[in-house]
Order: C-alpha cells, then structure tokens, then sequence
C-alpha cells in the first residue's frame, strides 16, 4: 500500500489519514494509531522543511507494509542526500521552538534508519515491532 | 482548522477547532504573534475541538509563550483534550504551560 | 496524488479517507465530499468484484487531479478489459440487491469513462465539474 | 464496524456502529440472515452510529427485507442519520424501508 503526495504541507493531513487507518488495520489501537500518525506526519514534514526546504513541488512516496511482526512504513523523497548525523532533536529540557519531531518518531518506531542504498534522494526506514496482545485483537473493529 | 477570537472581561480566548499541522500553524502564529504585539497580559486558547497537533503547532504555542514572558503575559490553556494532554506531557511542556479544565476556571466567572 | 491499495476491500476505507480530504481539499462541502467519497469507493469495489472477479492480490491505483475548473479521479486496474457498455447500473424502480454503485457515481460525476487509449488493464477517468460558489469558497477550512 | 444485537420485548435490536462497506457487510449479512432463518416477526436495526454505508450494504438489507417478506415479517430502521438517510432516498428505497425516529417510536414504551 502506497500513497504519493506533492510536497506541500496541505497534503500531510492525507498522509495522517492514510497512516491511521493502515495502523488501525495492522491491529493497533487508537492511542497507538495516533502516535505512529504523528510520527509519520513529522516525518513527511521534516521532508518539506528540511530535505526539500519549502519547495511545494516535489514528491513524497509513503509505502507501508504490514506483517503479524512489524509494521513498517518507508518515506521517499528526491531531494539531496540526508547526512543522518545531523537529524537530531533538542534536548527535551531546553525549552525552544522546534526539534521534537524527532522525539515524536523514535518513540513509537523501534527502527529509525536512512536507507543508505538508495542512490538518488532518500528513503527513510520505519519499523514498529508488533506484540500481539488479546487486548489489541479485541480492539480492532 | 478554523480560529475564532472573543474577548470575554477584556481577555482573548483563542478558540481553535479542526488539526493543527504544518499546513495550518502559519495561520495560528500570526494571531497569536498578534495578540503578543498588543502585549495582552493574559491570552487563553481553548483546545475543546482540537482534534490533532504536531510539533509545528507546539512550536507556535512556545514561541508565543516566550514572546509573552518579555513582558510579563500570561498564555493558559484549557479543556485540552487528553490525546493531546499526551502530546504536552510527552515533550516535557505540561510543566511550562498552564494548564486548566475550563474558561470558567481561569476568568473565575 | 496518488494511492495505490491491495485489491482487498478492507483498504477501500483508505481510499474513501484520501478521497474525502482530497475534495474538501478541492472545495467541495462535506455534503459533496461524502458522495464523491461514495462515488470513488463503488468504483473502486466494482473492480475488485467484477474487474479481478474478487482476487485480492492484485493492485488499485487511484489519482487525483484537482484543478479550479474540475475534479479528476483516475482508476486504474490491471484486470481483463471491461466493456463499457456491459456496466449499467439497475432500474431504480426495480427493487433488488446491487445495481447501485453506478448510480453513485454518475450522480456526482459529470464525466464518467473508460479510458480506450490504455492498451493493459482499464483506466475509469471520473470528472466532477467545480462551480465555483462563495459557499464553497467560504466553507473550507 | 461492530454489530450488537439486543432483545427488548422479544425484539431483535441490531445495532451498528461504524461503517458499512464491502469489507464489512457480509458480517451485516450473516447476523440479519440469521434473523430472518428464526423467522423474527419484528427486527429493529439501529443506525445511531452508522457513519457510512455503500452499495453492499444497502445491497444487504434489500436481501434481508425480502427474505422477512416471505414469511411476513417486518424489517424497521430506527435513528438514521441524515446523510445516511439522503443515500436510501437517492436510491428510492425510503418508501420500501420503514423509518422511525427512534426504537421507543416502534416499540411504544
Ligand atoms: N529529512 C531531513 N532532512 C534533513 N535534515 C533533517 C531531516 N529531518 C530532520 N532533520 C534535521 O534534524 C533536526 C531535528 O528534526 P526535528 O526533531 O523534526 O525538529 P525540527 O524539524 O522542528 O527542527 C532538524 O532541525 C534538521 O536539522
Ligand atoms: N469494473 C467493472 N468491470 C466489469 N464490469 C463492471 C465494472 N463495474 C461495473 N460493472 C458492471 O456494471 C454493473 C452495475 O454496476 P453497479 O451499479 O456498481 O452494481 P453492482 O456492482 O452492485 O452489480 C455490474 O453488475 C457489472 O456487471
């Protein structure tokens, strides 16, 4: 399952969306399928704001796939290559504008890796290992 | 998202409904960097219909705050919903911002 | 923009999400927005029923278009050709189960058709021509 | 979506919540076929908290409606929700479902 949006901030609420309802369809519950939502939507946002700086005319490809194990969602963009040492958040207890969308990613994904790979632009790896409760069985309607 | 301001005993309360994103933030900021302009000495946002915030909302509202500590202003929050209470505990701001269960609570009317 | 979901009709409320966003992203009321929603998930079910015969293993793509004038959703399929003149909904006074799907789509959609020049598959190019009210104008948010 | 079914005087209620689409109907279908091989004379479905419904699930309550015809029973919808009840007339079906307000207005208690 796949979903390609232009990269302008107004198409991310397509992205929460669709990433919700591919978390609900995984098993999770709500408050989960709304942590991996926000994680997603910061992803994409960091792809707008920093890999393709503001420019609302290019792609992002958001892929998911779902096995009884993890769920897994990979973010792809055209835009310079990313030095992942340099994708850091702030310091929680530094209170300022900005860096905790990184915060919000690492805490519900137990795997967070660019796809070193990949030759031209970039793909972000997001992995969620799944344990399968009774409790997220029985929630899923 | 939509924002509707009323004053009620002099006091802006910010009523914010729908999904603050990245897409809608922008909007947010410049009513609020607004208020901060007038050097309001107390701004409440009430969060009943907030449905969704991301770390581009949450940066608005510190920025906000911050430009009000210059002045000795006071931002409040209420009625905020518990999935995004979460959301503010989370990132360590439940702390910095205060925090109440409704406008009543805050005008004490 | 773009999905593209299983051929399974537990991701036909993925589409119906995109699609809803997508109009209300285009203008549209939510009262309109609910039948093009309605429109775009028959249309994507009568692939998966008639077109793959009820194979979920194959693939949906659905694109979206949107300009000031009109409102485009692509359909593409890689199923046996369908004959267009083989899809006619029900006589509405005829009351049985099915035969409402084309309905839907016809009542919110000026342009309904098969697109002959694809040579694999099928591709149902749905066009909603968009007046432009201050009504619409004005209940976006 | 998620059925739950009460009896109330000896009344089948169906309630639904959520959506009904191709996924989901043939869940709708086994349960209201259930009801019509019981032969229930009266069966309530309750639509408070139908959100959605598609082709397959009006699909299904033709069929369900037409196997309660056999034996002369009735089928009663109760609580539609307004874009609900814009889709049943669309497709001239309001004059062949019968529609209350509420489960109170069918059962008069
Ligand atoms: N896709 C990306 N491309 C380049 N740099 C990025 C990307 N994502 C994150 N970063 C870097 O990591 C930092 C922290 O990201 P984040 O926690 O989302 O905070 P913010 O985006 O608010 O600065 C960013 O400031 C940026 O320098
Ligand atoms: N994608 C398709 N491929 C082949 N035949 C189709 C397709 N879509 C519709 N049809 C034909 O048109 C008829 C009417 O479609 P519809 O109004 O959606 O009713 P239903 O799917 O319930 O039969 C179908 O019964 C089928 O014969």
């Amino acid at each position: 399952m796949s979903v390609t949006v232009p990269s302008h901030p107004k198409y991310l609420c397509v992205v929460r969306d669709v990433t919700a309802r591919m978390a609900r369809i995984g098993g999770m519950t709500e408050e989960t399928s709304g942590q991996v939502k926000l994680a997603v939507d910061e992803a994409c946002a960091n792809v707008i704001k920093h890999t393709y700086r503001g420019d609302t005319t290019k792609r992002i490809v958001v892929k998911f796939r779902m096995a009884p194990e993890a769920f897994e969602v990979i973010i792809e963009d055209t835009g310079p290559r990313v030095d992942p040492e340099a994708v850091k958040g702030r310091d929680l207890d530094d209170i300022k504008p900005g860096g905790l969308g990184i915060h919000f990613i690492k805490r519900v994904f137990d795997v967070v890796a660019f796809d070193q790979t990949k030759t031209k632009g970039n793909r972000l790896r997001l992995i969620k290992n799944m344990e399968k409760t009774d409790e997220d069985r029985h929630n899923h309607s | 998202m939509k924002i509707d301001i009323t004053i009620a005993e002099g006091v802006p309360i910010v009523a914010i409904s729908g999904e603050i994103d990245m897409s809608t933030s922008t909007l947010l900021r410049t009513h609020l960097l607004e208020l901060v302009g007038e050097k309001r000495p107390l701004v409440l946002i009430d969060f009943t219909y907030v449905s969704y915030i991301d770390s581009s909302g949450i940066a608005t509202f510190v920025e906000g705050l911050k430009g009000m500590m210059h002045y000795g202003g006071k931002l409040k929050f209420v009625a905020i919903p518990a999935n995004i209470a979460e959301i503010f505990s989370f990132s360590k701001l439940d702390k910095v911002f205060e925090m109440y269960g409704s406008v009543n609570d805050v005008l004490d009317r």
